[in-house]
């Protein structure tokens, strides 16, 4: 046991912790004023759902004693044997410090879809949809990849999570924005979101506690967090120039919620390979990443989906960008558990990478398609049509946001 | 010059302001007020304490026009505005003895 | 007894109650209201998508006069109001039956 | 058919609503507007920076009404809304010439 | 001195310094928009006022060296002799590091207060409250139950809080609620939260600002903390889901505002036995709490007093509660430096709770009254009618909170 | 390396990065709400011209093998060499940890400056801006105070930036505000702020920040860093009352506006001497503070600039007295590698801290000067009058802060 490493992945979490209400102001602050609450509660409620799914069998089925490279098993069911020591997956901080740590990352990788059936989500359809999906897909493909899982063997690089969960979520976000159908009015009204200020607040909060998420991924306040934790800077300031200049060029003005949306994207784009490059490779992986997350914003409303608020043109396809520029510049010289990428001669790693991304995002699609149909017979997924235009926060939770 | 003030649903809105643009009206003025009437309010709970609201969100349009035109507005505003279902509105025709444009200081028929 | 309202830049506000003030009047009622004419509106950006956004911000000062006083007020109005730019607004002129001060119960004249 | 519009303090709406859907009233149109008159405003202090306020909160309430009512329905406003001290507001009543019922299409009488 | 531990508690005591912003939006979001100012500046005002009394005396009387069981004499006034080196409190950490921690546990307490008499106390009524309560009801119970007063030496268990800050404040908040009196309206104009998205904010800043100072409260970045910090977590997870529940069976919806109370009431109930208790007790615990809080604020409609903000609801019931709930789950199997419950074989625990809680409320209650009726007699404590009608942030301040 | 260190000194900067979103919420709320995002976006917009600014030449101009005691070479240029080992600068944390804390000073410093051309400056205009006076100006004059320039060597004490950050911020917006002139409407309208609630959460923000800011100074999990951790914490208490206290004997009220603008005063003055005072000196400099800038501010109203959000009035005349207060209150009983100010025997430190003081004022006021009459040639300094009335936000960025 450390004590700077306890100390450091004991802020860390509480920094990730941080980032669901971080997440549920940037998506409130983009919703119509009718339905803010609802935004905005749906990212709470993970924070209790997942949590306690955790403790029961959550954390055992991702982290557990592996079943055939498939799932954990239930041995650490109620977190038994999950204890103060140092344990299978860190050694120098308590076991349990990293299932808290874990936990977080469950916790918010729900709440990133919530931002594709925004506006229309029947309440109890979101609470059952999360419950299956967390059980369903999350903690199989948090095993494969980190519990010791059939990825893990084969060589693919994801830091902080960019495959478990911004290409997790932005797949079954659009899945689920297909299936939800589009927002009454979508393509007539415009959708203004209602309050840019908390969408600008949220996103710093999620700047902020994303310095948890990918340095906390180090497991240890040592040289690697250190890197993991600049390049998650100045990717994220790139990405941010990246979209505000590109919007800039396209539509003639650079936009508030341009900024906050490129910070995002480079915030997205750079977890995977946060501790395997370096500084100037950040910058270039943050540039790209905001000029293209843009352009797949745009692509959006050609192809016709009505996802709400971009979780794939931002999670799916930044993710996906992350994965791949993980494979492009990765090198050994900044993390020697790392790998080498294409640019620094070792092609293979890209194509694992490419393999491992896909893969997760068949499953994904798959197995979130057959939780919404379930779903969709047992509850129903959409509101009616009356309720929509009266906004979720009073026919689904008798509020309103505001009474200024 | 008649001044015709109409109380409607908020998402009929764009749908009533492109029909009267349609239909050649120029200008109007809109105003974000709440109705009381026939359609019942909500409920809204906050800690346990349950608080009905009786007052609707609706949505004032006022608009001046010559005379003869008051049917066609007020039927072309009937038309659109129309769900069917209890609050859809009212409509109000008052008179209007003088009209002045700011800008010139045209008057009447020429200030609208 | 008549009623004058008018739709103005809302920046004109302070400057126009001033010169009312200045000639007398010594109460008006002021709301926020949007406006639709031949002043073009302007374009909003998010993530992409462009709206259009045909209405404008504007006041209207509602005030009761005698009606002596109304062209008076209505020049006043112009005056102060005017920018000479388009959307400046309009002044109607309404007639009033009857006007009742709540505190006094006063009429006419001398609720005003 | 008269239009009765009411400027009131915000805190005393609940009470005046009440006595006039007591009374068989069971519509209206109520919009927040800023009145400006004999109550003097409040000062904001920002800074050091010190900033009078003429405008003051208030409420207007409009109910169309049959031109038989309007003396019963000022005077019930008159009575719930009076606290008896200055800024109480104004009742004005203005001639209504039609009233449409958007849903139905019914008019005068039937329509409110 | 530990490197680790020292970089724990300060960022621990940054984050609950954060709490009494966070607070600050949490009650200003529940208020009515002319008292948003007004309602947020208290909190504000006491991270002024007690960090000066804390420097001057309040440190001294708190944790200086013992007086008949009752009071710390006035040896460590000014902080005379509090150092940079490791204290009587804390082997491994600055003894001045350990008195920065405890101020904002000081800081946030009266600030806790202000929920009760919102919306109608005035300005220098809540100040000369806030000095005096500090001074004659905080810093006693601090010194019984942490400065080696009478409490600390018979065996009750209070692991970051729940007796000095809740009960405490929860008891000080039942008797300004009769005290001040009904709001002007009160059960005929509905009292709407004017924004609520703010107090979502702020439970979200509370909560992660609780990290710090339950985990804290072990004083290193060691075990005991990291049992900390998971408890915190699934309990309030657990609480939140719990409130949500028990609304939506009894007035038919879950609301955004139920869910933000049941988790602050999670936070409250877990703080006593946050390093004694295991998760799954935790979850109990934040389960029971959840529900038993929400009871508590029906109940309150009832018996007909005032508390604005539900600090009795929350706070008082929510932290004993928790008091009594780690006589029930505590187990030296977390903890050996803690106790067995009665659920682990120690029924004894379960009395010492009650009787500590029992204390503390009745020195609480019968101070705040002879306080309350000081102020009364030398200030008045409340505002004129007039002036509530108009609100106190123009009638106080001179300020309104939004012109947008 | 000492994993202690670096925890403190990963979270820290962490939290100096939030102090950027937090300032943008500080001044948004104080401007006029046609307004607020182009406030808030220009505080985001720093974080991500510095940043790649600081990859690229900005660190090694700063803190590189020092040319002539006036700046850094550019050994450094792309962080060559700057590794996770530990550097020049840290010796206990990795040099690019040091990197990544200094970074974040360098974010925010321009981000202060942009609260004085609030509500006029053209988007482009501020853009140029940025880049060069964090070239021109703050590198520089972070080379001579920290990276082994001119003025480090003869003996002036800034502990976390008074200078380099606060006066010289404040000197520049002076110049800025002379320059742009006054906002339409100045002395006719009111410029109420509007939302205070955003900018009392800000101000919390900040608050927070700052403990990462200036415990973060000392680089590592030590004495010095809980001396300045709670010398911050109750200077910015003081200041918080005095202003408040202030405000109120003068104009008859304490406001809310007045507490925050007071905490961040008080901020301000303890930056230079947060770890070479005591705790009461602390209390004495933030009593101070908080009543000075108070009666600055009251000043520039006669002067007659108009520096929309009291940049000047805040961190420059804040900043300055806490740069003399340091040569006053400064003791080596604190912090043996300081100095004795005044009050403690050495009346020449006072001296050297007023040099360093008007030095850096004087460079910034030309420079300053300078960038901002190329700027206007270039591209123009303010929007058109139209487009003032109309609002930054519609007319730099097409979009509006509010649909509520
Ligand atoms: N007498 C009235 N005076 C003024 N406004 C009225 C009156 N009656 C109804 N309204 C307005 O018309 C709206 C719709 O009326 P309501 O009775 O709910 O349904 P409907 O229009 O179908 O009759 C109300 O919300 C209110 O704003
Ligand atoms: N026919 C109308 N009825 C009611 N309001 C009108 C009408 N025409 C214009 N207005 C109001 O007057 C404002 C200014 O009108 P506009 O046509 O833009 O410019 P101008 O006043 O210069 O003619 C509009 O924004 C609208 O509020
Ligand atoms: N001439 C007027 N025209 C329109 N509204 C008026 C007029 N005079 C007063 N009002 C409205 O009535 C409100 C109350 O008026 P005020 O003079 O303050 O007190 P009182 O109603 O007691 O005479 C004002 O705030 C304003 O909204």
């Amino acid at each position: 046991m450390d004590t700077g490493d306890t100390a450091f992945m004991l802020i860390a979490t509480a920094m990730v912790m941080l980032m669901t209400p971080g997440l549920a102001l940037f998506y409130g602050g983009m919703v119509r004023s009718k339905n803010v609450l609802s935004t905005v509660l749906q990212s709470f409620v993970c924070l209790g759902v997942v949590s306690i799914i955790w403790v029961i069998y959550g954390y055992s089925l991702a982290f557990g004693p592996d079943v055939g490279g498939l799932i954990g098993n239930l041995d650490w069911a109620g977190l038994a044997g999950v204890g103060l020591e140092p344990g299978k997956y860190s050694a120098t901080i308590p076991h349990l410090l990293f299932c808290a740590f874990q936990l977080m990352f469950a916790v918010i990788t729900p709440a990133l879809i919530t931002g594709t059936f925004a506006e229309r989500v029947k309440f109890p359809a979101f609470l059952l949809f999360t419950a299956l999906w967390s059980t369903l897909v999350y903690l199989p493909v948090c095993h494969w990849v980190w519990g010791g899982g059939w990825i893990s063997g084969h060589g693919g690089l994801d830091f902080a999570g960019g495959t478990v969960i911004h290409i997790n979520s932005g797949a079954a976000a659009l899945v689920a924005a297909l299936m939800f159908g589009k927002r009454k009015g979508w393509g007539k009204e415009s959708f203004h979101p209602h309050n840019l200020t908390m969408t600008m607040l949220g996103a710093g909060i999620l700047w902020f506690g994303w310095f948890g998420f990918n340095a906390g991924s180090a497991l240890a306040a040592n040289g690697v967090a250190v890197n993991a934790f600049f390049t998650t800077q100045v990717a994220t300031g790139a990405a941010l120039l990246s979209w505000l200049i590109a919007e800039w060029l396209v539509q003639g003005k650079p936009t508030t919620l341009g900024a906050a949306s490129g910070a995002i994207a480079g915030l997205v784009a750079i977890t995977p390979g946060a501790g395997f490059v370096g500084p100037t490779s950040a910058v270039i992986i943050g540039l790209v990443a905001g000029a293209l997350c843009y352009f797949a914003i745009l692509a959006k409303s050609r192809l016709g989906y009505d996802d709400a608020l971009d979780v794939v043109g931002v999670h799916g396809v930044g993710g996906l960008w992350g994965a791949l520029a993980t494979g492009l510049f990765a090198t050994t010289a900044v993390n020697a558990a790392g790998k080498d990428g294409l640019f620094f001669g070792n092609p293979q790693l890209l194509g694992i990478q490419a393999m491992d991304a896909f893969t997760t995002i068949a499953y994904s699609v798959v197995v979130t398609f057959i939780i919404l149909k379930v779903v969709d017979l047992v509850i129903g997924l959409r509101v009616s049509e009356e309720e929509e235009v009266q906004g979720l926060d009073l026919t689904q939770h008798s509020e309103i946001g505001y009474s200024l | 010059m008649k001044k015709i003030e109409a109380i409607i649903k908020p998402f009929k809105l764009d749908e009533v302001k492109d029909a009267l643009n349609d239909m050649g009206i120029k200008g109007m003025t809109i105003s974000e007020v709440k109705g009381y009437g026939r359609q019942k309010g909500h409920k809204e709970i906050y800690r346990g304490a349950e608080y009905i609201v009786d007052f609707i969100p609706k949505v004032k349009i006022e608009i001046i026009v010559e005379a003869a035109m008051v049917e066609a507005v007020v039927n072309r505003i009937r038309e659109t505005a129309n769900t069917g279902k209890i609050g859809d509105g009212k409509i109000f025709v008052l008179p209007v003895e003088e009209v002045i444009r700011v800008r010139t200081g045209e008057t009447g028929k020429e200030a609208i």
